[in-house]
């Protein structure tokens, strides 16, 4: 086929503010990683040494949400710079847990908690790059593991992007037979609006999925809501049930406001 | 449980097809002429007008193609196919001597021994449509067999028109009308504007002897049914070509179901009376 | 020595064990109840020591309730949310592989699954006639899929007699249940002290010979008929067991739709656990830097955006659609395709939707008496 | 010899090969220190904020997401301390178990570190995946060790980033004997290899560079202290988790937005070396032997030595996880029942990277009111700065810049510093006066 095969393609990595996990469904890999560097070039990626954040890639994958007015510039720049974007976890794709800062007044958070807030750079809410810039493809997940990450590059070097996979983690749940605990234990599983990708981890264990992949395609939260009534869950429980890691997703920030109740 | 499948049936897995022939019909359409590697496979590769085979792009995937070429060529299988997503943008890529997978051919094709002698009105809709293409290139290869043949087309736009030379050329053969309606026309439009059941009066067909071909955009081949029907042909004559997701093509993966036809083998295509229920509905 | 089919004998619970013996003797792994996450699947069992018994469940719309069987029984359970079907059409499994070398040739090749001989106890007459449907579809020339046709070869079906339908339990109104009438290898009822044992097949009757056992006597065949048409009565559920195509089909457009579309949750767990559901998505997983890629099939549902995509638009893009369609299919068009309605009963529907949603009173919400 | 610089100023905007990002600003006027900062600029996130609120079942999952690098530390601090207050008794299993469990994010954590951040330093490399062309056999040595550690955290959690298997009253689920079985058999399999990775990284030439300091990290009378035990420094100074505040203060720099901390007013180590200066004798006595052979002492002030520190915590850690899955069976209950009770709840573990410290304060109803977290690369910042400074004078500022910015960045890789962690939030106990 017509894929220039003499160059590997280029690959940064770039973190914004996260907690580093989604780096690792590269760095977690084991020896795997070393064949994977064989393929394409990591021309950028701090944590694993490689230092070029000005370079011109193909493919830049970015962890963390937008936080501070410096990330603003940088995001731009990696854009510009960048032939595909692709957003890792769900800091990136919806602005990760620290978006729950976003209900409140930020600001007012660094006061009480810095004796000098002055000196804290923060943009008022913590946001996906996708509020900033063109993102090319979204990888979903509290972290993405590295299935999804190798999945996009094999893809990538084959000249084209992956299927996207907006599906319920159900549709894993059974494909691995697991009873559905949701029914059999009758605790609050977030498995019928969350998108799959994971493998049905929770379930998985016989505990409730709490949404780590952000809400799935046509989420039927209203219902899901009123199924976690029935389970006897308070409006407040309920609330936070979606005010988890994907927050600020407008699946889950409609559905936790709706829940009503008190969290904030 | 009487069955002992082969394993190695060519139907279910793909075969190595190199391509042999490559034309760019427009910017994203572009027809492939591919022949199967295995020379006794090649030679023993029979299908009927209408058919589609699933084409494959290793480590991509696979997707349902009308075959183009005339059943009689045993030299090579044509496909053409319009660049929009995922594989077939990968597809349009390809080049002379490239492989990818094929296997079929899969379905029901048109009824084209019982057009014989008959006038054909040929319908699409939308951008050029593969199926009724090949049977256009069958009838004007063998023009004396068949009666009046009616191309009819319909666009949004004038400049959605592809092939306009190929519309023109189609026109100047005997017994042969081309006729092509644009909802917006331009300059130098030499067609109708208005929409192409507008044109249907004008069809030169013995409307209880003629038979009909269609494919396109669902609400067109309703709507061309109906006002076929209301001219005085019979509901039966009438054919229509559908399009369904598919994975496997032989009726086991369910996505194609039309009420409960599989479009992968009761089709792809059908009498009309025979989806009338439910094409209207949406969700079917 | 083979005994006529049909023959009935009586296996004393001091004998399950010989049951299972002789099962493994002949080269079967024996899959049984087993509870996992407080519901009930199908899992190896060494023994039969390992079935769990004195087990019942309580089943409603949206829960399933582990209970203990008063009567201290080994099949008191109706059934737990897995049928046969993933032991013959496997929720995920690689078709074929395809490797392309240097030179940009390719190789093709299929790949057959290997499955262990498989001994399932505990069958249920729902299963089997969903079985018997999935055969229809998978196995319906002129290309039988061969991976369905090997996994289905290395099964051995050992029904029950369902002597406790759940809540959610119709099969009697499908004519379906809850007495195993055909396709298993061996089919047992379970008595006070025992089973009437009894072969469907040239295997069963093998295996049933081996085991030497005393003929039932007339009383416990009695006993035993008696108790199925008891089961039968005890359902409360019902469907009509008439074909529904003119009911539904020309309901398309009933406010009910909508009704049930802000209920759904369309997570695809009813089609998911229902024996008959066939759907699945294939799917190519390339590797790095090998030019090596598998094919793979899994499991998928009319309930998922992919599964009526067609390029630019998804002919089902709502849960007012895909429910429909669900319905539509499992209990109209399936007529069409293998003459018959694709609910056999089971209820796994209805006890397994996270959100509760019964088909029976959809049906009736339709406008369908039973 | 180069002659004497007058003054330089060198700044590293962004270091590598460390978790999250952090910069060094140096400045030198007339060869002495003028400016020297690890300046911490990532946003901070806020947790012990996003923690009011939560029910205590939230805690762990929401805690986790602190560190992706050491998520199993932030939930047992969190798990135990709430148990702590609950009064609940976890089983002997749970107990064992999790201790397996945090071993796997042990060898995790300190095989990335030391092949992915630390080694590369000492060979004049950039990467692991450079350093994989010079010594590819050590590298994925290694990158295997690392997913052993990873296969054991996915064991009881089902994955190692964020993991899902823990809750207060002990684990969701119990792994299978036959999965136990694999994976014990794999770790027996790789003692060998740890074994090898420490002569390896102990044979490895470092800086002769001691230096004085306290160390800190919990210590207990029975075993190596990973998950359990009381706070100890190497001045003798031993105390419950609870009483941590009274001796240790968190204060905030204008260029870092990661807080720093003093225990009596002096920057202290956290981290395994700290751990090994104060309980390499709890070691099985096969380790301390492969320590002596291999000519490592501990207590030892030369922080170049963390990174054969972290080898022997691996096999240590893999040694301890073979032994504890050794008898194991699939226990009756995995968890108990917790009912929740008001009150503080304190706890204190030993995360990879050191001593980590948790203080929630919880309602009747089992809601967190406020919650506090100090990480341990919060602890280590002030002995960063204070072992750059004696260091680089050590090492000599009239070096090349070159030179210079190595030698820096090799010291604070040393310490791991996990600015993810750091930056979680930070929280000080000022007072606030108002006029
Ligand atoms: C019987 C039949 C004959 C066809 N003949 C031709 C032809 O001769 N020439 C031609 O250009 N196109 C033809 N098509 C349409 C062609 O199959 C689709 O354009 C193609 O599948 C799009 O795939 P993609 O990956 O490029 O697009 P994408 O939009 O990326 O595909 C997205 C998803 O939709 C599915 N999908 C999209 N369109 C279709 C479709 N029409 N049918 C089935 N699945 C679809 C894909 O499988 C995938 O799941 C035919 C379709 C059918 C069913
Ligand atoms: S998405 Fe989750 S795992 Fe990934 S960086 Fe953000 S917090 Fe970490
Ligand atoms: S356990 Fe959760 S993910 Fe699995 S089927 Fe039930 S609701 Fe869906
Ligand atoms: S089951 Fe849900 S919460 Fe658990 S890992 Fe998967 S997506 Fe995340």
């Amino acid at each position: 086929m017509s894929a220039n095969k003499s160059a590997k393609p280029k690959v940064a990595v770039h973190k914004f503010s996260s907690c580093d996990g989604c780096q690792l469904a590269l760095l977690d890999m084991g020896p795997a990683l070393l064949d994977l560097a064989e393929q394409v070039d990591f021309v950028h990626f701090a944590e694993a040494g490689p230092f070029d954040d000005q370079a011109r890639v193909d493919l830049a994958f970015v962890e963390g949400s937008i936080a501070t007015s410096e990330d603003l510039a940088r995001i731009r720049l990696i854009r510009e710079n960048s032939k595909m974007l692709i957003a890792i976890g769900a800091c990136a794709t919806s602005g990760g847990i620290q978006a729950l800062r976003n209900y409140a007044n930020g600001m007012q958070w660094a006061a009480q908690i810095y004796p000098q807030p002055e000196h804290i750079d923060s943009l008022p809410q913590s946001t996906p790059l996708s509020a900033h810039v063109k993102v090319d493809f979204e990888l979903w997940g509290c972290p993405v593991n590295s299935t999804q990450i190798v999945g996009f590059i094999n893809n990538f070097l084959l000249g084209v992007l992956p299927r996207d996979n907006a599906d319920k983690v159900c549709t894993e749940c059974k494909r691995r037979r697991l009873p559905c605990v949701l029914v059999s234990r009758g605790i609050p599983c977030m498995g019928p609006v969350t998108r799959a990708g994971c493998g049905a981890l929770c379930p998985g264990l016989g505990r409730d999925c709490y949404g780590c992949y952000g809400p799935a395609e046509n989420p039927n939260t209203d219902s899901l809501t009123a199924q976690f009534r029935r389970l006897g869950l308070s409006p407040d429980d309920i609330a936070r049930r979606f005010k988890n890691v994907n927050n600020f997703s407008p699946a889950f920030r409609e559905a936790a406001a709706k829940a009503g109740g008190t969290h904030d | 449980m009487t069955m002992v499948a082969n394993l190695s049936d060519k139907m279910l897995v793909p075969q190595p097809a190199v391509v042999v022939g490559r034309t760019q019909e427009s910017p994203s359409i572009f027809t492939l002429k591919l022949r199967l590697e295995d020379g006794a496979a090649q030679a023993a590769f029979r299908h009927s007008l209408g058919q589609f085979n699933m084409l494959y792009l290793p480590g991509v995937g696979e997707v349902p193609i009308s075959i183009m070429s005339d059943p009689e060529d045993q030299q090579a299988i044509g496909h053409t196919i319009r660049a929009v997503g995922r594989v077939t943008n990968r597809l349009a890529e390809l080049q002379i001597g490239d492989r990818i997978g094929l296997r079929g051919p899969f379905g029901r094709g048109w009824p084209i021994e019982n057009m014989k002698g008959r006038d054909v009105v040929v319908i699409t809709g939308g951008l050029g449509c593969a199926p009724v293409v090949a049977v256009i290139h069958y009838i004007l290869r063998r023009r004396a067999d068949y009666g009046h043949l009616t191309i009819i087309q319909g666009v949004k736009k004038a400049e959605d028109l592809i092939w306009r030379d190929q519309y023109a050329q189609w026109n100047t053969h005997p017994d042969t009308h081309v006729m092509v309606a644009a909802d917006e026309g331009g300059p130098l439009w030499p067609w109708h504007i208005g929409r192409v059941t507008d044109l249907f009066g004008r069809i030169p067909m013995q409307p209880d002897k003629a038979m009909a071909v269609m494919c396109g955009p669902e609400g067109m081949m309703v709507v061309s049914a109906k006002m076929l029907a209301e001219h005085g042909m019979p509901e039966e004559n009438m054919f229509l070509s559908m399009e369904r997701n598919m994975h496997c093509a032989v009726g086991h993966c369910g996505h194609c179901q039309f009420g409960g036809a599989f479009v992968c083998k009761d089709g792809p295509v059908f009498s009309w009376p025979q989806v009338k229920g439910l094409i209207a509905h949406r969700g079917f | 020595m083979n005994l006529p089919l049909g023959t009935l004998r009586f296996l004393g619970f001091h004998k399950l064990h010989e049951l299972f013996g002789e099962l493994q003797f002949r080269g079967y792994r024996c899959m049984g109840p087993a509870i996992e996450y407080d519901a009930i699947v199908f899992r190896e069992l060494a023994s039969a020591k390992e079935l769990p018994r004195g087990v019942q469940a309580e089943q409603s719309p949206g829960q399933f309730r582990l209970t203990r069987d008063p009567r201290n029984r080994y099949f008191a359970w109706a059934n737990g949310p897995q049928a046969i079907k993933p032991f013959a059409f496997a929720p995920r499994e690689s078709l074929w592989q395809v490797q392309r070398d240097q030179e940009g040739a390719l190789k093709f090749e299929p790949l057959a699954p290997q499955p262990a001989k498989t001994a399932i106890i505990g069958v249920r007459a729902c299963d089997l006639a969903g079985l018997a449907l999935q055969d229809a579809h998978f196995l319906k020339p002129p290309y039988p899929d061969p991976n369905y046709e090997i996994r289905r070869k290395s099964l051995f079906l050992v029904a029950v007699q369902c002597a406790e339908p759940a809540a959610t339990c119709f099969c009697a109104s499908t004519g379906d249940g809850p007495t195993p009438q055909s396709g298993f290898d061996l089919t047992l009822a379970e008595m006070e002290n025992g089973f009437v044992i009894s072969a469907g097949s040239e295997a069963g009757t093998e295996v049933l010979a081996a085991l030497k056992l005393e003929e039932a006597t007339p009383k416990q065949v009695q006993e035993a008929k008696e108790q199925g048409e008891a089961a039968a009565q005890k359902q409360s559920r019902s469907l009509p067991g008439r074909d529904l195509r003119p009911v539904l089909m020309n309901n398309l457009e009933h406010a009910r739709w909508d009704n049930v579309a802000a209920r759904c949750l369309s997570c695809g767990n009813c089609t998911a656990v229902c024996p008959t559901c066939f759907c699945h998505a294939e799917m190519d997983e390339p590797s790095t830097g090998t030019g090596e890629s598998l094919h793979v099939r899994q499991w998928d549902s009319c309930f998922n955006e992919g599964h009526a995509c067609i390029h630019g638009h998804n002919v089902r893009p709502d849960t007012r659609t895909r429910y429909r369609q669900w319905l539509t299919h499992k209990l109209a068009s399936w007529h069409d395709q293998y003459g018959r309605s694709g609910c056999v009963g089971c209820g796994r529907c209805i006890t397994w939707c996270p959100a509760g949603i019964d088909l029976t009173e959809e049906i009736a919400a339709l406008g369908v008496n039973a | 010899m180069t002659e004497q610089r007058k003054s330089l100023t060198l700044k590293v905007p962004v270091l590598t090969r460390v978790e999250g990002e952090g910069a060094l600003d140096l400045r030198i006027v007339d060869g002495n220190i003028e400016e020297l900062r690890l300046r911490i600029f990532e946003p901070p996130r806020f947790f012990e904020k996003f923690l009011e609120g939560r029910h205590y079942s939230e805690v762990p999952d929401i805690v986790a997401r602190i560190c992706g690098i050491c998520p199993v530390a932030y939930q047992m601090t969190a798990v135990q301390a709430l148990e702590k207050l609950f009064g609940v008794e976890v089983s002997p299993w749970v107990h064992d178990m999790r201790r397996v469990f945090y071993c796997g994010e042990w060898i995790q954590s300190h095989a990335l570190h030391i092949h992915l951040l630390a080694a590369p330093d000492f060979f004049g490399c950039n990467s692991a995946i450079e350093l994989a062309r010079i010594h590819p056999d050590v590298v994925r040595r290694g990158l295997r060790l690392q997913e052993l550690g990873n296969e054991i955290m996915a064991l009881f959690g089902a994955r190692s980033v964020h993991p899902v298997g823990l809750r207060v009253g002990g684990f969701h689920h119990a792994p299978a004997l036959s999965q136990v079985k694999i994976l014990r058999q794999k770790l027996m399999d790789a003692i060998p290899e740890a074994e090898a990775l420490v002569r390896w990284t102990s044979s490895i030439p470092l800086p002769a560079d001691s230096q004085p300091f306290v160390s800190v990290a919990l210590k207990h009378d029975s075993t190596y202290a990973i998950e359990t035990g009381f706070i100890a420094a190497s001045d003798g100074f031993l105390v419950d988790s609870q009483e941590y505040d009274a001796h240790f203060a968190e204060y905030q720099q204008p260029y870092s937005t990661a807080l720093f901390s003093a225990y009596h007013q002096q920057p202290y180590l956290v981290g395994p070396l700290a751990r090994l200066n104060l309980s390499q004798n709890q070691l099985p006595e096969n380790i301390r032997k492969l320590i002596a052979e291999t000519g490592l002492v501990f207590p030892n002030g030369n922080v170049f030595i963390s990174m054969a520190a972290r080898a022997v915590e691996i096999l240590f850690a893999l040694q301890e996880a073979a032994r504890l899955l050794g008898n194991y069976a699939v226990p009756d209950s995995r968890h108990v029942s917790v009912r929740p009770r008001a009150g503080i709840a304190f706890g204190a573990t030993e995360a990879p990277r050191g001593l980590l410290w948790h203080r929630y304060e919880v309602d009747e109803a089992g809601l967190i009111k406020n919650a506090r977290i100090v990480p341990p690369t919060s602890q280590n910042q002030a002995r960063i700065e204070e072992d750059l400074r004696l260091s680089l004078l050590n090492f000599g500022l009239n070096q090349p810049d070159d030179a210079l910015r190595l030698h820096c960045e090799k010291v604070i890789r040393n310490y791991d510093p996990c600015i993810s962690c750091a930056t979680h939030f930070l929280r000080v106990n000022v007072e606030r006066s108002s006029s």
